[in-house]
């Protein structure tokens, strides 16, 4: 354990980064975006596997090399949007944004607030530069919703600032 | 003097206890800065902003993962957001640092003129600081672009507001002004101007190297595209200057420099950029400069805006009345008039029968400091027909005292010199 | 660590006294400051050299006739001479005075592609800076240029010569390489690859941003035509800069910015430029950036620079042998070997299954300040199959003592994150 | 008068300044040099008329708008290279300029030494601002000598930097 009380590294985070969930490359996926933050080196690449009606996310999975922060946030993305909506996922991108972009003296978020575990990602605020870690996988999302709701198909994403 | 007591209407004198130099002795005699145009003098806040950098914070910023780097990153964007503030930008995305003022104009004058063709007219004034007009002929020459110049009217000082009208019709693409003219004091009705222009669809650059610091200034209410200054003419750094420009406009602009900071992806062949601001901010900038620049601007809000420039434009309003009483002495620019248009804290003058050098050399051996020259504006100096001419320019920290020692010293100098 | 004392060729612990800054504690641990080759610390002579700048000799530079004016012009063509003298170059008027290595690159690649034709050729290499090469992108898009690149070899980390030559034959007019690697830490054969190219008339430029300040250097020996560093890496401030260039071809060039100081004689129409160096120097300076660096170059020159290469050598070297014998530890450039090739204070390391931010991010919870990432070296990180590195870099006030504080970190990261 | 111990306003310089010696256009100069300094604005033209055989200089004048230090220097010029032959003239300019040029803080000129009276321009060295106030007239006549020994005529020049 790197330490109890470590704002960042917590525990959970750690566990999701040394086993991401969901990782690998689906078969015959509906969506894919290739997303990149080339200052930092992480890239990660997202699938998402449709209902039939392409109205619900059925899985997601996740490819990629990057950061601890930033792969946890992709392991635990996937764990989260499964079997929801796309409003669904897209409001959880939303919230899950909001939340590591207040400033970094703002009240912990809730554990058990509608973001549930992903609120351990919080601790990401009192580290600035890490704050686009843990958004690459979020923002690779909201571009795979939109081309969700506009026929799937692959497309790419280069991050800079957050 | 006057009679009027205006040190109710003031600032106060103690103010200058936060600027450590102005307690020295200058050949002998208390130091009188009146160049405040050319540079400022840094209250000791500043300095200790710039100290506490470099004892406490010190790193490179962007991307560092470590404290310093984090808490140098944090101070380097915090000074943006205050500048923003300052401005009332829509978004601190809005705000470069650069060098100064000169390298802003620089930047635009070759990011602007990019898309321009043969022929296309960029419209100056001829009171511009040559650093608002040697970019221009640099670019001009460069993508053979044609400059036309909104005249001055020599008595007044002031632009020539229906030559301007005459002008536009020529439909120049751009449009710079300087918002006070360093060599005169003449404050531009600046709002009015950009407004007439942006109209027509000229991209407008205001060029607030006289005015920030002096005054509150507000990029939405002038409404321009584009507003550059430098930190070191308002109590900030050297090394360190200010390019506002629209988000969108910043946006579409490809970049100048090439290097560190400024890219997102990068192969041998070809790179992709930044977001705006970090696009045109290539390199490691000058972090302690935008820190101090920062520490000045809340030093200047603090003792408030509107009262630094009516303290300015007071005292050189003071020196006016005094020296247009002297037969020998000739006052340039607004101030010449007894009722003059709108002026700021600067007063150019000339005494009959001496250079403009020997009438400085001879103040400085009573402690006081001005400017002779063409102040960069050789060629509004030859339009007002004076090779070049003596500048008192006030700030914050002088006093009425001060002016008194300036008009008591020029009736030495004619009297030792000339008679 | 090693048995053998080495204290009595290293740098003594106490010259840490003179550096503020590093007597803090990080996250309740002292400060271990290992990311010189982004920027460096202030050593307390430094800072007083811009406080008292700011103190008792503040004001604008050039033609003031007054005794501050004086006082100031001094102070700032002295420190060209400190650094004129420092470089051994043989006129003063060869130092320009930019922003940093970044600008001084810019400007190059402005200035000397001016006349270059379509289809001309740059020489590069696989390792420069961002700063080295995306200028020349920017150039080579505009004018048709194109761009060549000495290959790294991976293992070594070193230019590869043999393509160098091969190279040569393709008739670059430009040559532009780095004295010392920042991601690697290699230190290119420079003398040689500069005298090789100029015996076959291409124009030199030598990027001595991670060697100013860590080694002694003579542009006539290394006969380069041009050459840039940053202050900030050196113990100077940021937000200044230095560009050598060989006094007949700065003379023959056109400036690139345009101002104040840089003219002579300023019509509406056109221009004359002053001589140089002042020629490329546009607006006002950063004058206490240009002091605050002949502060450092003497602070260090007193040290002396033969002593500090060594010194920041060898604890690249320990660090190098303590971490070699960690099977998860894997070294990039030089001090990958046992026996390496000439080499800087600089470490580049990966840790296997790890990232390099999360083994920076740890480090940093002991107080241990490294760098992680492409190091503006996209392109060389390709090359090697590395997204990003950790780096190590050291300077003069780094102790043995801090070398084994990071290998025990190292150790503590492995064994907490991996196992 | 400005001060007793003032050392760049010296009485003998004032009083050059103020009443200029050989201010004027001369009829049928042989060469004429328009210096010019436009950093500074100091303006002056400088005159020679030389002997029939081009070996000597009879007498020079001085037109121009200049500081004091500029003027007197002109002044006191022309009132020194008078029948002296160009090779002396150009010793003299040598001198003059290397008196002007040496540090701030080098012993004071000799009044006694072969510059005489002009030695009364030494001073200026310890204002680095106004050394080349004082070196345009002589800069105008090294080029005028030039051009004296290749034919005369008219020239301009414009100086930067000392
Ligand atoms: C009106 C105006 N514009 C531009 C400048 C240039 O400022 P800087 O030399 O700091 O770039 C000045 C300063 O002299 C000025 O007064
Ligand atoms: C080799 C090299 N070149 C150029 C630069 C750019 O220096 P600066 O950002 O100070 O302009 C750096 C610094 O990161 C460097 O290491």
């Amino acid at each position: 354990m790197i330490s109890q009380d470590d704002e960042l590294y917590k525990e959970v985070l750690l566990d999701h980064a040394r086993h991401p969930r969901n990782y690998g490359v689906p078969s015959h996926p509906n969506v894919i975006v290739e997303s990149e933050n080339p200052q930092c080196g992480d890239e990660i690449t997202l699938y998402l596997i449709l209902s039939e009606d392409h109205s619900t996310i059925s899985s997601s999975h996740f490819t990629g090399q990057a950061c601890a922060i930033c792969t946890a946030s992709a392991s635990m993305l996937t764990t989260k949007i499964r079997n929801i909506t796309l409003q669904a996922a897209e409001l959880t991108a939303k919230q899950f944004l909001s939340m590591i972009k207040r400033p970094p003296d703002a009240p912990s978020a809730d554990l058990s607030g509608p973001l549930g575990s992903l609120a351990a990602l919080d601790g990401v605020r009192k580290f600035p530069a890490r704050v686009k870690c843990a958004a690459l996988p979020w923002r690779a999302l909201q571009q795979a919703l939109q081309q969700a709701s506009t026929g799937g198909g692959t497309s790419s994403l280069e991050i800079r600032d957050e | 003097m006057s009679s009027i007591d205006f040190s109710q209407f003031l600032l106060p004198d103690k103010l200058r206890d936060e600027f450590p130099i102005l307690s020295q002795l200058v050949r002998g005699q208390p130091l009188v800065y009146l160049d405040n145009a050319a540079t400022t003098q840094k209250p000791q806040v500043v300095i200790d902003a710039i100290t506490s950098h470099y004892r406490e914070a010190n790193a490179n910023v962007h991307r560092g993962l470590y404290y310093l780097s984090e808490r140098a990153t944090s101070a380097y964007e915090e000074a943006r957001q205050v500048i923003a503030n300052y401005l009332n930008c829509s978004s601190n995305k809005e705000i470069i640092f650069t060098r100064s003022a000169t390298e802003g104009i620089n930047l635009l004058a070759n990011c602007l003129t990019q898309k321009l063709s043969k022929g296309d007219r960029i419209l100056l004034t001829e009171m511009e600081h040559h650093s608002n007009l040697v970019p221009w002929q640099l670019a001009a020459q460069q993508k053979q672009l044609i400059l036309d110049f909104v005249p001055v009217l020599p008595e007044q000082g002031t632009l020539d507001l229906d030559a301007f009208e005459k002008l536009l019709s020529r439909e120049p693409k751009i449009f710079s002004v300087t918002h006070i003219s360093n060599g005169l004091g003449t404050v531009n009705p600046i709002e009015k101007l950009v407004s007439r222009a942006r109209s027509l669809g000229i991209t407008t650059i205001v060029d607030a190297s006289q005015s920030a610091g002096h005054k509150p200034i507000n990029v939405q209410q002038i409404a321009c595209d584009f507003l550059v200054f430098s930190g070191h003419k308002m109590c900030g750094p050297s090394g360190i200057g200010i390019l506002y420009g629209r988000q969108n406009l910043l946006e579409q602009m490809d970049p100048w420099q090439g290097g560190g900071e400024m890219i997102s992806k990068v192969t041998l062949e070809t790179s992709t950029w930044a977001e705006i601001p970090h696009k045109f901010e290539a390199g490691t900038p000058n972090i302690e400069g935008a820190i101090g620049l920062a520490a000045a601007v809340k030093f200047l809000k603090k003792i408030d805006l509107q009262r630094i420039s009516y303290h300015d434009q007071t005292l050189a309003k003071l020196a006016a009345q005094e020296l247009r009483e002297i037969p020998q002495v000739k006052i340039f620019g607004p101030l010449h008039q007894q009722h003059p248009p709108e002026y700021a804290g600067i007063l150019s003058f000339s005494i009959k029968g001496m250079h403009a050098h020997d009438v400085v050399a001879l103040a400085d051996r009573k402690g006081i400091a001005l400017r002779a020259g063409h102040h960069c504006n050789q060629p509004l100096m030859r339009r007002l027909g004076a090779a070049s001419t003596a500048r008192a320019s006030f700030y914050l920290y002088n006093t009425p005292n001060e002016v008194n020692k300036l008009v008591q010293t020029i009736h030495w100098i004619i009297k030792n010199y000339l008679e």
